[in-house]
């Protein structure tokens, strides 16, 4: 099981702010994670960014043994 | 010295600085950023991740104050909803000499706009719309990419 | 908005930083510049031609406010006898964005090193000593000359 | 009648921080004046520097008019 949470427009597009899922072994990466998960507004994956345990990786970066994966729209603090 | 901050409550630039005062520097730099009146926002948020916020910052922090040899660093961030005019961010560097205070104070709050996890939504006449990244805020943080 | 003080009284850089708020601004940048302890200096005397300091901080923070389109510039130098870790000078620029702001704030506090008529004597060991000039802050001030 | 001031170790080694001179014609400059005064504490032209009416100039600028003539080392604030 891994908890995959959302922020900002994407958080609004999934329509909650965090879900557990257990993916099946073909999914690998950040980005296999996301199609996996089908929700429409992350689709365009070039608009999204990502952090595996709380720490920001690319869209390949493989999931495994992650408790937490993020997926978020890029930032704009400060 | 080093000094991290994500927070709901309003943000004392005063009272920020006295964190730098008696370490023995003789420059301190600072940066604040406010929410703008100029351009008809009514109400800014400012949503996070906590946690992950807090680790990003501390990493910049870090990284200045062993880049610029700094006495002092501060970054807070204000979160949730604020008014125009009202702090948004401060970041401090305090150094031997002005130019590594200087410098070292531009790329704070350079890389925190790229490297830490907050998301802007402006309202408008109570409409709320998510900020967009800038490229000008990516080549801002790319300038302080080191030379391998 | 340009404020420029010189005075002897101790400089309180929170009550000197209210000056900037709201202007409507997005980017404060500041400096201060604190007497140093780490070289065993017991006192710092700063002497100044009064009159055409003031007439130079001002020329200054004019330059400043029309180079960087800046919304208010302050000056602030203290001058007389002061202790190790009291302020010695605070410049800060308020501009609608972060780079002009920090490069204001910058180009105030090198150019204010050699433009301006104060000259720093330091005790040590009840010894007083006139500081000379670093050609490192000649050559800092020179980088903002415009080319022709 | 020029009134010329001194700061910092210039005002020290000349003994004094204002006087009140009366230059002959032949002394046209800055550096005219400084020689004409003939402080021993003047001699090295080239660690001084001027101001006249208040407004910095360099040591070959005419004081023709001028009612205060400012002598002073590199300044050293900030």
């Amino acid at each position: 099981m891994v908890d995959v949470v959302y922020f900002a427009w994407v958080r609004e597009g999934v329509g909650k702010a965090q879900e557990s899922v257990d993916p099946p072994a073909e999914v690998v990466t950040v980005a296999d994670l996301i199609d996996w998960l089908g929700h429409e507004v992350l689709r365009d994956k070039t608009r999204l960014r990502a952090a595996v345990d709380q720490l920001f990786v690319p869209l390949d970066a493989p999931i495994a043994g992650a408790r937490e994966v993020a997926i978020f729209p890029p930032v704009t603090g400060g | 010295m080093i000094r991290i901050r994500v927070s709901d409550a309003p943000l004392n630039v005063a009272a920020e600085t006295v964190a730098l005062d008696g370490l023995g520097g003789g420059a301190v730099a600072t940066f604040t950023g406010l929410v703008r009146s100029d351009d008809g926002v009514d109400e800014l948020l400012l949503e996070h991740y906590p946690g992950a916020t807090e680790a990003a910052l501390e990493k910049l922090a870090w990284e200045a104050v062993e880049r610029w040899t700094l006495v002092g660093a501060i970054v807070v961030h204000r979160v949730g909803a604020m008014k125009p005019g009202e702090p948004i961010v401060f970041v401090a560097a305090c150094a031997a000499h002005r130019a590594p205070a200087l410098e070292a104070c531009s790329f704070l709050i350079d890389r925190l706009k790229t490297d830490a996890p907050f998301w802007k939504r402006e309202v408008r006449g109570g409409e709320a719309r998510w900020v967009g990244q800038r490229s000008s805020d990516r080549d801002a943080a790319d300038k302080w990419a080191k030379p391998n």
